[in-house]
């Protein structure tokens, strides 16, 4: 992994005296996301999420397979989120970094653990067939906080995905073409979303670290939760020590967040769905 | 879920081992337990068990990674293969998720240790667990604190580590295997002196009202457990102290006296 | 499933009661050892103790020493061990850590790496030492001016693996240690076995070389305690021999041959040996008085020469040293 | 005769005798198929995409290169570049470009340097430096004074301030005193500002915002967002200063 050069000194001297006046180096204002985009492919189920120059592509496929034995009625949901060299000359292809693993762990607490797909739904057969959900996520560009990126990416992803219908008769199983039936939506319990903050010494702290911010900061913290006011995963790794009062204050912060940035992936959502004809004659 | 199949808290308030909410599982903290490391330490807390041996400030294996002006921080974790029983679930998949548990130790430990002091040098820390039943992550980092004091690198203050879990509205301290599988269970560490979070860790759903009860909590419990491990620390710091003494008793005393046994 | 009991045998109680309660107990023996605060440097048996993240005094009228750093206004210290109080300054020497070094300290080390013009030695120090190829002596004499070839002969003095004791000239920026062995003491060793021993039990004394006379082995046993904590036991040889005198071979000063040395020799040389590991383990600082003294009560009591049985052991530390480590 | 060319087009040079001087992004073709034009020389294709730009020197020689854009520096004589110290050695420090290769620099590189008295710089530091020596098989050196005066003339330590990384290209323009933004910038917010050669520029003013405003205005005209003419400049000015 050749290692990144450090940026000069006056850099980080330079941001936090902005810092210390709560700006930062794009205008924004410490706790302001950057300007959130989609692009959805044309494909169900294959979206770009952009925010800022960090941009992750997710698309899901599904599977029938058969399931586990001491899980009859379960289905699956694999998430494979390997970063390559195209997001940033940091990352390698073979051994995976530090920071890749941490991402790879919290998206899998943040979606898998938290049983935001319901399972139990993907249940054809019991016993015989069940679906299998393929999440693959590719890291296009890193230009900071690629996990938030990604867990968005996710989320929409699965949101946007539809898969054909069904129909069971005694065991025999019939699957209608997107011709024949109109492809089902998945079964989503609540909407995870990763929220990062980075810490600097005795500054409040801001949200959505770029990548200079990121390299430069004290410490960072991640929290991911749903608009239900629930924290699904949170993950302080080291980093400037925190009061209970300081996390409670950031947790409070995420929840507004949190319910802004689902009503922009619906509203997205929406604008894709009218420009697409699913219905069938 | 599954309904549990153990009852978590029965109606006499007690957890499956016997243990009131807030109770801690019995610790056992020793210091001093690898004879090469330069300072070591083994945990025990409940049937969890985790070895902490410290190597360094030594020349970092690659010159590549050193870094002019502080020490680099290596940090492996290894579990034994039947630290988690014979048989039964397969505790820990693969070597990802030590891979995240020594990413967190190392993350948690770098801004503790002072590590310009120690510019150009590597410190490795090894890991071991060798029975595993629940709170892996906690054990092994107050196994580390300890196993820094015994190799007198200077670190800011203890860090110690606590789970806490959520069964309906009552919380619970340091939990077990089981209780880690079942409920939602989060994980801190802390600065005793300031008081400050150095590593929080939740998996599963919380409300945020019963968040902030948990928090506070855990605070409370890692005060006890450094006052548990600065106990030790002492007692053992003073039998070393006595015995650098003794040559002054010798020189003292220097007529042959009988020591009865 | 399995039901948990403590059946460890835990050495510290377990708690009973719920944790508000052990919060409470707690206070109340830490108020028992509470130290009052200007009372430095007690007596041996209450010396006082710091851990790490403890405040030892406020910085206004004290100086901080190492071992400790400060924080806003007190000196916390950052290490384990006993506070040492020179007028105005205050720091902690910790009671185990990796060798920390001066100029004109003895150390022993292995050569690492023939680098252009220098040796990397490892010295138990926190980075590798360096030996220049400026501040060796080269065979044949002290005065002999350095020529172009030396610098391609370095691998006949001193290769890969070599143990070597020097005395630590200067430091470099960063901290590593420059060493030198430009006495005839210093140089290669040979005919004897490496120890490695905590390097706090090592005090500076005036010479390290210490000889133990000849009823300990045919020729004496010689010792040579580095600060580093490694410690080097060897045949014995004639006082002037090792001092440069006559019958010292200025040309063999990097020869690699060990000479034939008696089974009583060597005998000597692993009871001296055994004797150091003992005292080191139970933390007891190496004197040559007290390594000779013990030597003398092995002689005295007609014990075999070699490996120590455990129980002699704990008869000899109880008479010599009167520690009893029965417990 | 300024037309784009795509790597490997063919360059029709006027057969003038003058002699012809190639630059960076011409190269002579190997390809053994003889061209029309003139069957002696071997024909000169383009290695880069980007403009045919040509320059009439004062000893009646010609110059031709390729002025393509790309974010990857390759050092080049007498350029002058921002570079940040990555490490000190006895006699000198290493310095990253953002090239292949990192460049030293002597201890001794600086106005004023003597053997006693060298200025001590710590690892991290941006310096503003002259590049002395650069080919393809050697380390690039650079030094912190011109060495015809003797005079630092602006190089060495660069303190406080702040650094954007732009393209190569936008970096030539800021150069060049024709090019409109800086004067438009000039004449709303005083600055200053070390421009290099190799993507990375410089500029320090008074006020946190004044150097945040220059800096989006920098990467604005870069990404193409903004406009080089003084009326865009000013208006994004205007706005990123509210």
């Amino acid at each position: 992994m050749v290692r990144e050069v450090d940026p000069p000194s006056i850099q980080k001297d330079f941001l936090l005296a902005a810092l210390a006046e709560g700006k930062r180096l794009d205008g924004r204002i410490p706790l302001e996301q950057r300007k959130i985009e989609f692009i959805f492919g044309d494909e169900l189920g294959n979206v770009e999420c952009r925010i800022g120059k960090t941009a992750v592509l997710a698309q899901v496929s599904a599977s029938i397979v058969k399931p586990r034995d001491d899980r009859p009625y379960e289905g699956f949901l694999m998430i494979n989120s390997e970063i390559g060299p195209m997001a940033s000359s940091i990352y390698e292809n073979g051994r995976s970094s530090d920071s890749e693993v941490l991402i790879t762990r919290l998206l899998e607490k943040s979606i898998r653990r938290t049983e935001a797909i319901d399972r139990e739904a993907l249940c054809i057969l019991a016993g015989e067939k069940v679906w299998q959900l393929r999440l693959t996520l590719h890291f296009l560009s890193d230009s900071g906080n690629l996990l938030d990126c990604a867990s968005m990416a996710s989320m929409i992803a699965l949101k946007h995905f539809r898969k054909p219908d069904v129909e069971v008769i005694g065991d025999e199983v019939i699957i209608h073409s997107p011709e024949e039936r109109a492809p089902v939506p998945l079964a989503i319990h609540h909407t995870p979303l990763c929220l990062t903050f980075a810490y600097f010494e005795n500054l409040p702290p801001i949200l959505d670290p770029t990548h200079l911010e990121s390299t430069l900061c004290a410490g960072t913290l991640t929290v991911t939760m749903n608009a239900q006011r629930e924290i699904c995963v949170l993950s302080k790794a080291g980093g400037t020590p925190l009061s209970a009062e300081d996390i409670m204050g950031v947790v409070r912060v995420g929840v507004d967040q949190v319910r802004e940035m689902v009503k922009i992936m619906d509203q997205a959502l929406e604008k894709d769905r009218e420009s697409r004809v699913i219905e069938v004659q | 879920m599954s309904s549990s199949r153990i009852e978590i808290l029965n109606d006499g308030g007690l957890r499956h081992d016997a243990r009131r909410p807030y109770e801690l599982r019995s610790t056992s903290f020793q210091l001093n337990t690898h004879p090469t490391a330069e300072g070591s330490s083994t945990v025990t807390q409940g049937l969890t068990t985790v070895q902490v041996s410290i190597f360094g400030p030594r020349e970092p294996r690659q010159r590549s990674q050193a870094s002019h002006d502080k020490a680099i921080i290596n940090v492996e974790v290894g579990v034994v293969p039947w630290a988690q029983g014979g048989g039964g679930i397969k505790r820990v998949r693969g070597d990802k998720r030590l891979q995240e548990i020594g990413a967190s130790i190392r993350q948690t430990f770098e801004p503790v240790i002072m590590t310009h002091l120690y510019p150009r040098s590597e410190i490795t820390i090894n890991v071991q667990v060798l029975s595993a039943d629940g709170g892996i992550l906690p054990t092994s980092i107050n196994a580390t604190t300890l196993a820094l004091i015994s190799s007198g690198i200077s670190i800011l203050d203890y860090i110690t580590s606590i789970s806490i879990g959520l069964y309906l509205k009552q919380p619970l301290l340091d939990l077990s295997f089981l209780e880690e599988q079942d409920l939602p269970n989060l994980i801190i560490s802390c600065l005793t002196n300031s008081n400050k979070i150095t590593l929080a860790q939740m998996e599963t759903r919380l409300h945020i009202d019963r968040f902030e009860e948990m928090l506070n909590l855990g605070l409370e419990a890692c005060k006890v457990l450094k006052i548990e491990m600065e106990l030790i620390v002492k007692e053992q710091t003073e039998k070393i102290v006595e015995r650098m003494n003794v040559k002054s008793i010798i020189s003292s005393n220097a007529s042959g006296m009988n020591i009865d046994e | 499933m399995f039901s948990v009991k403590t059946i460890l045998p835990t050495s510290t109680q377990s708690f009973s009661d719920d944790i508000l309660s052990t919060h409470r107990r707690h206070q109340a023996e830490l108020d028992a050892m509470d130290l009052d605060e200007d009372e430095f440097g007690a007596g041996p048996s209450k010396r006082n103790i710091v851990t790490p993240g403890e405040v030892i005094t406020s910085s206004k009228e004290y100086m901080r020493g190492h071992g400790t750093y400060v924080e806003d206004v007190n000196v916390v210290s950052s290490v384990t061990g006993t506070i040492e109080r020179v007028n105005k300054l205050i720091s902690v020497k910790a009671i185990r850590s990796k060798y920390v070094p001066e100029v004109g300290d003895l150390v022993i080390g292995r050569i690492v790496e023939v680098g252009p013009q220098r040796w990397r030695v490892e010295a138990n120090g926190r980075q590798d030492a360096v030996l220049m190829l400026s501040s060796v002596n080269l065979p044949g004499g002290v005065q002999r001016r350095k020529i172009e070839s030396d610098a391609l002969k370095m691998r006949e003095f001193l290769a890969e693996g070599d143990l070597l004791v020097a005395e630590v000239q200067a430091f470099f920026g960063d901290g590593a240690m420059s060493l030198h062995t430009r006495s005839l003491k210093y140089g290669k060793l040979r005919n004897g076995q490496l120890l490695s021993v905590p390097p706090q039990l090592i005090r500076r004394l005036k010479s390290h070389f210490h000889h133990i006379p000849p009823p300990c082995g045919p020729t004496g046993v010689d010792v040579i305690l580095g600060l580093n904590g490694y410690v080097w036991v060897s045949n014995g040889t004639s006082q002037e021999k090792r001092e440069g005198g006559e019958g010292f071979d200025s040309e063999g000063v990097y020869s690699d041959k060990n000479d034939d040395i008696p089974p009583e020799g060597r005998q000597a040389t692993s009871t001296i040996t055994n004797l150091i590991k003992i005292l080191a383990d139970e933390g007891i600082p190496l004197t040559d008085t007290l390594i000779e003294e013990s030597f003398n009560w092995i002689n005295q009591n007609q014990l075999p020469l070699g490996s120590i049985a455990h129980n002699d052991a704990e008869r000899m530390l109880a008479e010599i040293v009167g520690i009893d480590i029965t417990a | 005769m300024a037309s784009v060319v795509l790597p490997g087009d063919s360059i029709p040079l006027p057969s003038s005798s003058k002699p012809v001087i190639l630059g960076p992004g011409l190269a002579a073709s190997s390809s053994r198929i003889r061209t029309p034009i003139s069957d002696d020389a071997p024909a000169i294709i383009s290695t880069r995409l980007g403009l045919l730009s040509s320059f009439k020197g004062k000893e009646k020689s010609e110059q031709y290169w390729v002025e393509g854009n790309s974010k990857r520096y390759i050092p080049a004589q007498k350029d002058m570049v921002l570079g940040t110290i990555i490490a000190r050695h006895a006699e000198g420090y290493r310095v990253d470009l953002g090239s292949s290769q990192m460049a030293s620099l002597e201890g001794l590189a600086f106005e004023g340097a003597t053997k006693r008295s060298k200025p001590n710089l710590k690892v991290g530091t941006l310096v503003y430096a002259r590049v002395s020596l650069a080919n393809r098989d050697m380390e690039p050196e650079i030094e912190c004074f011109d060495p015809n005066t003797g005079k630092a003339e602006g190089f060495g330590e660069l303190k406080g301030g702040l650094m954007v990384s732009c393209s190569l290209q936008l970096c030539r323009h800021l150069l060049n005193s024709k090019f409109p933004v800086l004067p438009a910038l000039a004449s709303t917010i005083p600055f200053e500002i070390a421009v290099g050669l190799n993507g990375r520029v410089w500029l320090k003013t008074e006020t946190v915002s004044e150097s945040i405003a220059l800096k989006r205005v920098i990467e604005g005209v870069d990404s193409g967002e903004i406009k080089p003419e003084k009326s865009d400049i000013d208006m994004a000015v205007k706005q990123f200063l509210a």
